[in-house]
């Protein structure tokens, strides 16, 4: 086995919009380990939440991801509401599931470009991240800001969704339909795409149970399960949706999953602007609220995956312990297990497929297949055959 | 003291020569850009002279002002040539081809097999800069663009033989002026024969396009310099005045590709009187480069594994059944 | 030295930084090179390498372990070059301001030429920061 | 709020399983949520048996600085219902992995090892994780006894 050479990914890759650095221990054009150093976006959130009342907790806990801000608020809110007791007004829960939804579209198209800007179809990720712009000026429309909206707070929602906001909302969404079943003619028959996607980054549903793979890595690979079916909350129980799964276990199904997921989310929308409760959409709360003592487990479904936060409260105006973890995490040993035995030019596409957050993930980091240290449950020996390349440049990462 | 000396002295330097090529290089750059960006539903450069027709220029000058950085590691000959030869091989190739008159300034019998040697000499050229870099992702490239140019380089050099057979002659310039009389008797009275020669040299016209796509590195067969994969590929360590001349490089084998493009198939710088040669030059490889331009903007990129099968499985074959047709037709002719 | 300055100032190229952000603004700088907004019409394209790249756009406060990889890309890019710091994390740490992983503000770390506020900042604000850096240098 | 009956079972089948005097506490705040408290030396056991019940899932592990000893939660879920198994351990203290069990958990093992110090036996590979490489051994930054001052001040001032 001759000396591998070892080609870094990171921290600074025009692939990767998040510092993440992935060592890949190459031969040729084969990967053949993958040892990833992440941790470099760990700020140390949840400490800094323990030294801050619960309503200041708001602001950190929307800017632990900038994509996927509103899942984060959302369980936060979820999470110290049941630990209150508290009952929100029903109009509140069918805002939050709208601009989910509308932030699930904003992440999942976004994703779609930034993975055929990773295959060099950049005419494609212009095309769609100009489409894009029509999500997020509607989301801009209802709450002020493209990014980190701060719709729902304790209690409910801020801000209501007017009759002229309807309107736009719909004409919106019409457009957006369209946009995207164009899309999706293009990932199912353009030969370039379905070249660099189809049989790539195999992840079998055995291997993908095992690893506690979640969102659309998972649903990818055949297995049924999304929060918002098994563990609804919201008003998720009373919004019939249909959970998107396919069985190809490579990087076209999770485009594909993604796609028809934009589809199902505009349909949720629009039935949720049909059936929209009148009512308040918010109880007061005070400002330095205390929380009652107890425990809370919340989950949600983040456009990533399974979203999960864990509040244990001893009764002050501050959380004693709040515990993170983000979907991104949950699908780290998978993407390890797809990209081995891989190209190196797969890897950035094989990457992008579980469309990673680092700035959530920086909570936990990473899995660690060390070349030397054979481990027991790795599953087949790999297959090796080392050319001799010389390591002496000076940029060897410690 | 006869003024033909002066005269060639001045085209080698003025007109089909450096200073042209230069200016031509920019322009094409800027065409190249800025189809790209149309098709991408947007702009592109616009605030550089008229419509960021400057751009290319501001770009190259900046470069040439910037700190010129050689990684220690890097052994310094290597490092250096490269961005010199990679700028004057397809700047002396420039003057193997017809631009001003039916003659190219440099012509003479067999030159398409010069042409051929130096491109591959490029490759050459751009390995050795990748190796002497030291960069993981430049010696990841430079082994790519190897990798490539064993499998476009022989089709591509078939392709262009065609019309070589036909016209029983291996100099660019003669073939240029064959295509042009075989046009106009053609045009004259068409025969089948005509027809069967004229479509046979369109599908070499594609086959060599397709060819020059993959030796100037667009994509879909950017590889070797994935930016995704491998941060700038072979030229990665590349920064300051030596960055300048690769660009410069890259653009001038865009024009030389489009110009060989003309000269084999379009018929060179020859048009209908009214309009002068140099000026028909200048439109035809202009076609030639928004061709190219819009099919980097369709394509998604290859893989280099795909790349390789890919042109092993269909691309040699079509290249030796044109050759094969091409042989059929050079007996009847 | 106009024609220099001309030059300087009219192809400027980015490199993009993510120095432990939470991506808000590193989708807001991405999507100021797409068609809506297209920084490309001022000459600035995003490049990958640093050896390219003369203005670093730094995003997020710098985290402990991004620290070392923030200089070493900073020293690798060549003379003359800018930095700016996106986003109101990279201008004074923002939001996490006394965690104990972050340096607050990329100015503790490299020299910073451009500030952006906003959290995160608009495209439209993006642009006018790199805009605003070209008159500096004279546009 | 009723509280399911198969909730009710799973609790039954993990005392059956484990022995009931080992299961400390356990409580159903609500529908599809369990908190289960046991002794640590039979966390492999219910985890071995929970996962043949169907808790494939590991969600996450947290830790939780409780003042006299370290609490370590086992977000188990099968489908929508999570279970929170619970374990008491004390500071710098010992647990088996788990990751023999549940491949996927050993992520998280990692994690509460960086923030808390509990050392995981025979985890197959518990070296540094999220914490930058050139953060101070011992610390554990998640502990109530660090403040947050004389982090950064420690930090930042070696930094």
């Amino acid at each position: 086995m001759g000396e591998e050479f070892l080609v870094p990914i990171g921290p600074q890759h025009p692939a990767l919009k998040e510092p993440e650095n992935f060592m890949l221990t190459v031969d040729g054009e084969y990967v053949v380990d993958v040892r990833a150093r992440i941790g470099y976006n760990h700020r140390g959130i949840e400490k800094a939440m323990e030294d801050r009342t619960y309503i200041q907790n708001l602001y950190i806990v929307e800017r632990v991801c900038g994509i996927c801000s509103d899942s984060h608020m959302t369980c936060y809110v979820q999470c110290v509401e049941e630990a209150m007791d508290l009952e929100i007004p029903e109009r509140a829960e069918y805002i939050r599931v709208i601009v989910a939804e509308l932030e699930r579209i904003h992440s999942h198209l976004l994703w779609l470009g930034v993975a055929a800007h990773e295959i060099g179809f950049d005419t494609l990720f212009f095309y769609i991240w100009r489409d894009r712009e029509v999500v997020m000026d509607l989301l801009e429309l209802i709450s002020g800001n493209r990014v980190n909206y701060a719709m729902p707070t304790i209690g409910g929602v801020r801000r209501d969704i007017t009759p002229e906001m309807e309107k736009e909302l719909r004409k919106g969404l019409k457009i957006l339909y369209e946009r995207t079943e164009y899309y999706k003619q293009i990932c199912l028959n353009e030969k370039t795409i379905l070249q660099r996607a189809v049989g790539v980054g195999i992840l079998t549903p055995r291997q993908a149970v095992e690893l506690c793979a979640v969102g659309p890595t998972l649903r990818a690979s055949g297995i049924k399960s999304d929060v918002r079916a098994d563990d609804p909350y919201i008003a998720y129980d009373r919004i019939p949706f249909e959970v998107v799964t396919y069985d190809w276990c490579d990087v076209a199904a999770r485009v594909m999953v993604r796609i028809d997921e934009v589809l199902e989310a505009i349909k949720m929308i629009e039935y949720c602007l049909d059936h929209m409760p009148r009512g308040p959409i918010r109880v007061k709360v005070p400002v330095m609220m205390k929380v009652p003592e107890g425990e809370v487990v919340s989950r949600v479904e983040a456009p990533r995956g399974e979203l999960i936060h864990y509040l244990v409260s001893r009764g002050g105006i501050k959380p004693y312990r709040y515990k993170i973890r983000s979907p991104t995490l949950g699908n780290i040993p998978a993407v390890c297990e797809m990209l081995k035995g891989g190209y190196i030019a797969d890897v950035p596409i094989v990457l992008a497929a579980i469309d990673p957050c680092f700035s959530c993930t920086d909570r936990i980091v990473f899995y660690d297949v060390g070349k030397d240290k054979r481990w027991v449950w790795t599953h087949e020996q790999l297959r090796r055959y080392g050319i001799e390349f010389y390591k002496r440049n000076r940029g060897e990462v410690r | 003291m006869s003024w033909e000396p002066v005269i060639t002295a001045l085209e080698i330097v003025l007109f089909p020569g450096f200073l042209f090529i230069f200016c031509y290089a920019l322009f094409c750059e800027w065409v190249d850009r800025r189809i790209f960006a149309r098709l991408q539903n947007r702009y592109g450069p616009l605030y550089t002279g008229w419509k960021g027709i400057l751009q290319p220029l501001a770009d190259f000058i900046k470069l040439l002002a910037k700190e010129d950085i050689t990684p220690g590691a890097a052994d310094k000959a290597g490092f250096t040539a490269t961005p010199i030869l990679f700028l004057t091989i397809p700047m002396t190739l420039m003057f193997l081809v017809p631009v001003l008159g039916p003659r190219a300034i440099a012509a003479f019998e067999g030159d398409l097999i010069v042409v051929f040697f130096m491109t591959t000499l490029i490759n050459l050229v751009v390995f050795i800069g990748a190796w002497s870099a030291t960069n993981r992702f430049t010696v990841v490239g430079g082994m790519r663009s190897a990798l490539q140019m064993l499998s476009y380089e022989i089709p591509l050099g078939l392709a262009a033989l065609g019309p070589a057979v036909l016209a029983k002659t291996l100099c660019i310039s003669d073939i240029a002026q064959w295509e042009v009389e075989a046009w106009k008797s053609f045009l004259a009275h068409p025969t089948p024969l005509g027809v069967v020669t004229a479509v046979v040299l369109a599908f070499g016209f594609a086959l060599f396009t397709l060819g020059e796509l993959a030796e100037l590195e667009k994509i879909p067969f950017d590889i070797p310099e994935a930016e995704t994969e491998i941060v700038a590929g072979w030229h990665t360590e590349y920064s300051g005045k030596k960055l300048a001349l690769i660009r410069l490089g890259m653009d001038v084998e865009l024009i030389f590709g489009a110009s060989l493009m003309t000269a084999l198939f379009l018929g060179g710088p020859s048009g209908p009187w009214p309009i002068p040669p140099a000026v028909w030059f200048i439109v035809k490889t202009l076609l030639c480069v928004v061709l190219i331009s819009t099919l980097r903007a369709l394509f998604a990129r290859f893989r280099i594994d795909q790349v390789v099968r890919w042109m092993w499985k269909y691309y040699v074959p079509l290249a030796v059944v044109y050759m094969i047709a091409i042989q059929a037709l050079a007996v009847v002719i | 030295m106009g024609i220099l300055t001309w030059a300087r100032t009219r192809s400027p190229w980015l490199l993009h930084f993510n120095a432990g952000a939470c991506n808000a603004c590193d989708i807001e700088v991405l999507a100021a090179l797409t068609p809506r907004f297209d920084l490309e019409r001022f000459g600035a394209i995003l490049k990958g390498s640093p050896r390219h790249a003369d203005v670093l756009v730094v995003t997020g406060s710098v985290t402990r372990q991004v620290k070392d990889r923030l200089v070493r890309i900073y020293e690798q890019m060549p003379e003359p070059k800018f930095v700016v710091a996106v986003g109101s994390c990279a201008c004074a740490g923002g939001v996490f301001q006394r965690c104990y992983n972050v340096y607050e503000g990329v100015d503790k770390i490299i020299p910073v030429d451009a500030y952006i506020p906003g959290c995160p900042p608009k495209p439209e604000a993006i642009i006018d920061g790199v805009v605003k850096l070209l008159k500096k240098l004279g546009y | 709020m009723s509280v399911p009956e198969d909730h009710l079972k799973v609790v039954e089948d993990l005392k059956k399983a484990v022995g009931a005097e080992n299961v400390l506490e356990w409580s159903i705040p609500r529908e599809r949520r369990i908190f289960v408290r046991v002794k640590t030396e039979k966390l492999r056991d219910s985890v071995r048996h929970l996962r043949d019940v169907g808790f494939k899932h590991v969600s996450t592990i947290s830790g939780v600085d409780t003042g006299d000893g370290i609490d370590v939660v086992y977000h188990l879920a099968r489908g929508g219902v999570s279970l929170a198994l619970k374990v008491r351990t004390d500071y710098e203290g010992k647990l088996p992995t788990i990751s023999d069990i549940i491949p996927g958990a050993v992520l998280y093992e990692r994690e509460v090892h960086d923030l808390f110090g509990v050392v995981f036996e025979n985890h197959p590979d518990l070296s540094r994780l999220i914490l930058p490489d050139d953060w101070p051994e011992g610390v554990y930054p998640l502990l109530k006894k660090w403040k947050i001052e004389d982090l950064r001040r420690r930090l930042m001032g070696s930094g």
